[in-house]
């Protein structure tokens, strides 16, 4: 078989379940704020929070389907997080979140987002990751209006098992939540370019319009395939028992995120005021994407992979 | 030509800095964290404006008739640079100050002029411009507002948007089609309009921006003297175009940018990042769109100076002043990461602020379609 | 403040215009460019009208006004090297051509090959080495200024100019680089305005282009800025800070410039017989003296904000 | 959804980047001009297995081949930087086998088919570059023959090649896209013209001069007057093989591998855009892939193959660029492989459609953006 780079029926399917649910319950606009308590079980019972864990079925290709759809809605909550927690955990622990019942954050050493709504806490330092919950007497804040986030002192416990391959999971996620919210931020921009008119013509007429909106569909369409190739990679290690290697995943997130990021850049330059109301559809998911771009997870480490994955290949072909 | 400040500019930027330093307020800092539009920002200003009226210096470059003296524009530039850095205390009344005095002394009658300019000049009323509306952005001429003769009144229906200080607004400068006939630059005309007028509502547009920064604005029926017109009917596309010539670079973003950076460089230092060459050229590059916006901006001034018409270099300044704004902002962001997005933080408030820059007054788009076709000369289609 | 040309300084661009338009120009480089020759023609018509010496008798600025003209001209010579550089370190302005050389540097230098005195940046002092013209090896170069190999040995010889001299060094050849940089991407922008205001593509001409009209307005905005930046710094006495902001934006510039003016140009622009290449080849190599943008960038950062910076 | 090659596709790519061994760096990728004779000779060692032939179908002399194969023949070869896929086997033959007469593929296709026979593409001209339906260059006919007069540039290498791929009008004068044939031109015939145009990369470029040369009605391909949609049709067979992002790869690693020679990958800031170009170039490899997937299912690629060349020629820019910017003046120097690089990509972004075709076309396609002003 050569190359198909169609998502499989079943794949669609777990994406159009999700694309479902959003649709019914989110509607245009997420709210500000932590995800609603209805929504995060609607997703315990898509079997969303299980996904590409050691009990289910579906594996990173489906989660990616999944995300994509979450990013889209500009989904709110440490969705991307409980599925890290699902290759990290303790069995009874994975358990917990897969119900909905348990939830998840992943900060840096002194920020945890979402606390106190989330029971486990864990520090992401490097390719590591600590199981390291915040002393009590943490600082709230508020990230950009929406998502909670606590600032305190942090014990670390232990670290975790399978570290390297919750990172690279949290990645591809991050990639595919990131790539779905991109490819919303594009439509809306190029249907308020098709349908504002300024000087007498749809605004999409110009040039200077339209050119930068096609530079960022081509950074989104790049970043998407390679978020593709980044599952495809991680399902095959995962079957054939091998422990994920930082390899495409790290690529992908970088793409993503950069795609994304110029993508609300060029939107914002082209829907005007409209983008800076909380009212717009694109703000909210803007928001969204400059907090998941910030993600603890950050890019550091990201970046010396791809650097040593170019040793590698330079050692490769000069050998 | 010469790059100097003379000793006079250096004295008077000293004695402003003191003044500041004795007159803001220690929670001067968390006044300002939602921009000029705020409550406690705008509340502050009338305050703030009285006490620089009172040392003659929020209109000095005003002409003496008119309750200034005369001061040269870089006096004034000086002003706006040091305002603006810290957040502009004059809250919303920088435009009066800057554009809509001016507008007022150059096409009002004398009625209007001694009923508005020397409140603008004691400092105490806040203006608000109603120009965009949803079918008109940075397309002014496509507005729509109408205002139709009836006696010695106008009768102004329509609606505008993304007015900012509305909430806080004395006076709204609106700009309305009195022909609806005429072309598109015809037919416009300026009313000068008390914002306590009835039939005038007002809602907030949430904004990611900061509290009351943008509005609209309802008219309904609102009964509007023809003695409140600004210039003459149907020939308000010139009273516009010629105010906002003032208005185009007076705010001094370049001097918000640069103290913004110095913080920012300031933060890295102390945490070591300075170290990473990345940062280092990072901020350098940032420096360089900084100081680029500042020296277009003085040739503007200088023009000034020189009593010469406007030239497209204000357009130049203008979009240089947004590159710089929103480079600053972005890479706070991006140095700060997940912590920048804390609301308040020193990186968000920054950004937050930056990111209207290119689409406020005028967008950045047609600032370049205006360099095209006046300082480049390209041809149009 | 004053942006405006005094008398004085009007009545000297005035003539250096004059003369620039007689002797150098695209044509002129084009014809050097093809024997690999420095213009000595128009070396002595500038020293006889007492240009080279403007530095010294009048002021920086005036002979950055000089600098930044002459770059517009394509004029082929060490006219930044000599005219700005040489007099903010010696006491008297040499007769030869002089080269401006990095002790550390590897690549070829420009103009080292007809060059009668080096001004080498050795750390922390700048030395001058003296060489007989035409005695260092010429190396081919498409980027508009001929290139000379500087052997290593040279590199540590000569004689040291005191104490801060290779501070002031690279100081004053950051403004040299800035205001030349300047000079060719406005001169690189004109030509190809020009170009784009005739040439036609889709029934229109191709200057008429929205996205066209807006990319070059960009260009318009940073060349602008770089000169102001440059002859800003200058008046000032070449400070640390102002320079390196000079030196880093007009690369950055003319990196923009050169991308933009290719681009849009299309073929033509690629070939040597259209105007273009004669400024923005020259921009090409200018940006990579000195470290390029990135070293500028960095320099910026260490004079304005390094733990003990003024 | 799989992102790998089927194994006799492998197997394929392993044999052709064992052949390749012997010709690394054979550099006709970038001077093709200054290594013809050798260039050709790869050609037609290459046309003796076959894979000049590899999709044409097998009544005319073809393996009738997946576009994988192609896909990864001149992915290959891109990568070793030995050649790029040459016109006569690509376009020319592709539109010979759908629209030329039995006389022609008879002529034309064995000799293309072995490598021996080549063609330099006459597009465009001084004031129709990118815009090819503002053409002026003119076929009158007489009888059985055509006279042609007109003016091409921008052909690359036609000094070595045999024949001009010619796109002339032969209907109206000031038409647009209608009444423009195809004429197929010996160079070495009489009243054709060739100036060599130096250009800044070091290769060369030609212009050609047509002065009433006789090209025998027999020569057309096609219908009079429907050149613009066999040309359209001819386009859209090679999508998957135009921009193969080996060359791409090749780049960065080699940017790399410099780096590291020279100890500047210790630098924080090298670093960082190694990094940055190591994702750019998977990017530009993912879109060549859903060019090739798209083929693969009979979907049209046009505004994929759009976004696919923007990316790619950009992506060679920024390396090239990247590599001066570290190399410093030294990298100037003739051969130096920055400056190489460098020169090469400048042209890459213009030639073949420039980047703001491809983002127009993108524009239209994918977000329904006229982009017309």
């Amino acid at each position: 078989m050569s190359l198909d780079l169609a998502f499989s029926s079943e794949q669609l399917a777990v994406g159009e379940a999700v694309a479902g649910f959003c649709r019914e319950r989110v509607g245009g606009a997420p709210p500000a704020g932590d995800c609603p308590a209805d929504w995060w079980q609607g997703l315990a019972e898509l079997g969303v929070l299980e996904l590409a864990s050691p009990e289910a079925e579906g594996g990173a290709l489906e989660a990616t389907a999944a995300f994509e759809e979450l990013g889209a809605v500009a989904f709110p909550g440490p969705v991307v997080e409980a599925l890290i927690g699902g290759q990290v955990l303790r069995r009874e622990e994975r358990a917990a979140v897969a119900r909905g019942a348990l939830r998840v954050s992943v900060g840096t050493h002194d920020l945890a987002p979402f606390v106190p709504g989330c029971e486990v806490q864990l520090e992401v330092s490097g390719q590591s990751l600590f199981r390291a919950p915040l002393a009590a007497g943490f600082e709230s804040l508020s990230s950009l209006d929406a998502e909670p986030v606590a600032r305190g002192v942090r014990t670390r416990e232990e670290r975790l098992e399978r570290s390297r391959a919750g990172l690279d999971l949290g990645r591809l996620l991050l990639a595919a939540y990131l790539v779905g919210a991109a490819r919303r931020v594009v439509a809306l921009a190029a249907d308020h370019a098709r349908t504002r008119t300024q000087f007498g013509r749809p605004i999409g007429d110009f040039q200077a319009v339209a050119h930068p909106l096609a530079d960022v569909y081509i950074g989104v369409a790049s970043a998407e395939t390679l978020t593709h190739a980044a599952a495809c990679e991680w399902d095959e290690r995962r079957d054939e028992g091998e422990g994920p290697s930082p390899g495409l995943a790290a690529a992908a997130w970088l793409a993503a995120r950069e795609a994304a990021l110029e993508a609300c850049h060029v939107a914002h330059q082209v829907m005007g005021a409209q983008g800076m109301t909380l009212e717009g559809p694109l703000y909210p998911l803007s928001r969204r994407i400059r907090q998941r771009a910030s993600h603890a997870i950050g890019t550091a480490t990201a970046r010396e992979s791809m650097v040593a994955r170019l040793d590698a290949r330079v050692g490769e072909s000069l050998g | 030509m010469e790059f100097d400040w003379s000793p006079q500019d250096e004295a008077h930027r000293e004695e402003l800095r003191r003044f500041l330093d004795e007159t803001l307020p220690e929670d001067w800092e968390t006044i300002s964290r939602d921009g000029p539009g705020s409550d406690a920002q705008a509340g502050f200003s009338r305050e703030f404006c009285a006490r620089m009226a009172e040392r003659g210096w929020l209109t000095q470059h005003w002409p003496a008739a008119y309750g200034g003296s005369d001061a040269p524009p870089w006096r004034h530039a000086i002003v706006g640079e040091e305002l603006w850095a810290i957040g502009e205390p004059r809250g919303p009344q920088y435009m009066n100050v800057n554009w809509i005095g001016p507008a007022i002394m150059e096409f009002g009658t004398e009625e209007q002029k001694a009923q508005h300019l020397p409140r603008i000049s004691r400092g105490e009323v806040i203006w608000c411009q109603g120009f965009s509306e949803p079918e008109a952005g940075s397309d002014l001429v496509a507005l729509r507002t109408r205002a139709r003769r009836e006696g010695d009144a106008y009768v102004v229906d329509g609606s505008k948007i993304w007015t900012s200080y509305a909430q806080h607004a004395d006076f709204c400068i609106l700009l309305v089609r009195t022909d609806p006939e005429a072309g598109r630059h015809k037919g416009i005309s300026v009313l000068l309009v008390p914002m306590r007028t009835e039939g005038i509502t007002v809602r907030e547009i949430p904004s990611v921006v900061g509290e009351r920064y943008f509005h609209e604005v309802f008219f309904d029926a609102v009964r509007v003297p023809v003695s409140c017109r600004l210039g003459p009917e149907n020939e308000g596309w010139n009273v516009v175009t010629h105010a906002l010539q003032y208005e185009r670079v007076g705010a001094a973003r370049y001097a918000r940018a640069a103290l913004t950076l110095d913080r920012l460089a300031e933060r890295a230092r102390e945490r070591g990042w300075l170290e990473d060459p990345h940062v280092a050229e990072r901020l350098g590059h940032a420096r360089t769109l900084v100081e680029a916006a500042r020296v277009l901006t003085y040739r503007v001034i200088d023009q000034r100076a020189h009593g010469k018409p406007p030239s497209t270099d204000t357009q130049l300044a203008r979009v240089a002043g947004t590159d710089a704004d929103l480079a600053v902002g972005e890479l706070a962001l991006e140095l700060f990461g997940q912590e920048g997005l804390a609301y308040g933080s020193f990186a968000d408030a920054n950004f937050r602020l930056a990111m209207t820059a290119g689409v406020a007054v005028g967008a950045t788009e047609v600032q370049l379609n205006l360099i095209a076709a006046r300082h480049l000369e390209l041809p149009r289609e | 403040m004053d942006f405006e040309l005094d008398g004085e300084q009007q009545a000297i661009l005035d003539s250096v215009d004059v003369l620039l338009s007689l002797r150098a120009g695209p044509e002129r480089a084009i014809a050097l460019a093809a024997k690999g020759e420095l213009d000595h023609d128009l070396a002595r018509a500038l020293r006889e009208a007492g240009f080279l010496s403007l530095a010294t008798e009048v002021g920086p600025l005036e002979a950055a006004l000089l600098v930044e003209r002459a770059a517009r001209a394509a004029a082929v010579l060490d006219v930044g090297a000599r005219a700005l550089v040489a007099p903010a370190l010696l006491r008297e302005v040499p007769d030869v051509p002089v080269a401006l050389v990095h002790a550390d540097g590897r690549g070829p230098v420009r103009h080292a090959a007809f060059a009668g005195v080096l001004l080498v940046a050795d750390g922390a002092v700048a030395r001058l080495v003296r060489v007989e013209p035409g005695s260092l090896a010429p190396v081919r170069s498409g980027y508009g200024d001929p290139l000379g190999f500087v052997p290593e040995a040279l590199r540590r010889s000569g004689e040291a100019l005191g104490a801060g001299s290779g501070e002031r060094l690279l100081r004053w050849w950051r403004l040299a680089l800035a205001l030349e940089l300047s000079g060719a991407s406005t001169a690189a922008l004109a030509t190809t305005v020009a170009y784009l205001k005739q040439r036609r593509q889709f029934g229109r001409a191709i200057g008429s282009f929205q996205a066209v009209q807006h990319r070059l307005a960009r260009c318009a905005i940073r060349t602008e800025a770089s000169r102001w930046l440059a002859l800003e710094a200058a008046h000032h006495g070449a400070p640390g800070e102002r320079v390196a902001v000079a030196a880093a934006h007009a690369a950055d510039t003319a990196a923009q410039v050169f991308r933009e003016t290719h681009q849009l140009s299309g073929a033509i622009g690629f070939t040597r017989e259209h105007d273009l290449h004669v400024f923005s080849m020259r921009l090409q190599s200018l940006r990579l003296e000195l470290g390029g943008s990135t070293a500028h960038a960095r320099a910026i950062t260490a004079e304005r904000w390094a733990e003990g910076a003024p | 959804m799989r992102f790998r090659f089927s194994e006799p596709e492998e197997r394929f790519r392993r044999e052709v980047r064992s052949f390749l061994a012997d010709h690394r760096d054979l550099d006709g990728y970038f001077r093709q001009g200054q290594r013809w004779p050798a260039v050709k000779g790869l050609f037609q060692e290459m046309g003796a297995r076959g894979w000049l032939s590899l999709a044409w179908p097998e009544e005319d002399g073809g393996a009738a081949g997946s576009p994988a194969l192609e896909y990864l023949l001149w992915d290959e070869v891109a990568y070793a930087r030995a050649a790029r896929n040459p016109l006569s086997a690509g376009i020319v033959a592709r539109t010979l086998i759908r629209h030329g007469t039995a006389e022609q593929k008879r002529r034309y296709l064995p000799p293309i088919r072995s490598g021996d026979l080549h063609f330099a593409l006459g597009y465009s001209e001084p004031e129709a570059g990118s815009d090819l339906a503002s053409l002026r260059c003119r076929a009158e006919r007489h009888g059985e023959e055509y006279v042609v007069d007109g003016h091409k540039c921008w052909q690359s290498y036609a000094q070595d090649m045999d024949c001009l791929w010619l796109l002339c009008r032969t209907g109206e004068p000031g038409g647009r896209s209608e009444g423009l044939s195809l004429l197929i031109v010996d160079l070495d015939a009489p009243g054709v013209g060739r100036r060599d145009l130096p250009i800044l990369d070091g290769e060369q470029l030609n212009e050609i001069r047509l002065d009433a040369v006789r090209v025998p009605v027999s020569r057309r391909v096609g219908p009079e007057g429907g050149a613009w949609k066999i040309m359209g049709e001819a386009l859209a067979d090679e999508r998957h093989i135009q921009f193969p992002p080996g060359r791409v790869h090749r780049d960065v690693e080699e940017l790399h591998a410099w780096c590291r020679n020279r100890r500047l990958d210790a630098d924080a800031g090298v670093r960082r855009e190694l990094s940055a170009l190591a994702v750019v170039a998977l990017q530009v490899e993912m879109m060549a892939l859903r060019v090739l997937d798209a083929m693969q299912r009979g979907h049209d690629a046009t505004a994929l193959a759009a976004a696919n060349k923007v990316l790619h020629t950009e992506a060679c820019q920024r390396i090239a660029r990247t590599a001066l910017e570290w190399e410093g003046p030294a990298a100037l120097l003739e051969d130096a492989r920055p400056a190489l690089l460098w020169r090469q990509s400048m042209w890459e972004t213009v030639g073949g459609g420039t980047s703001e075709i491809m983002r127009g076309i993108v524009a239209k396609r994918a977000l329904g953006l006229s982009g017309r002003a």
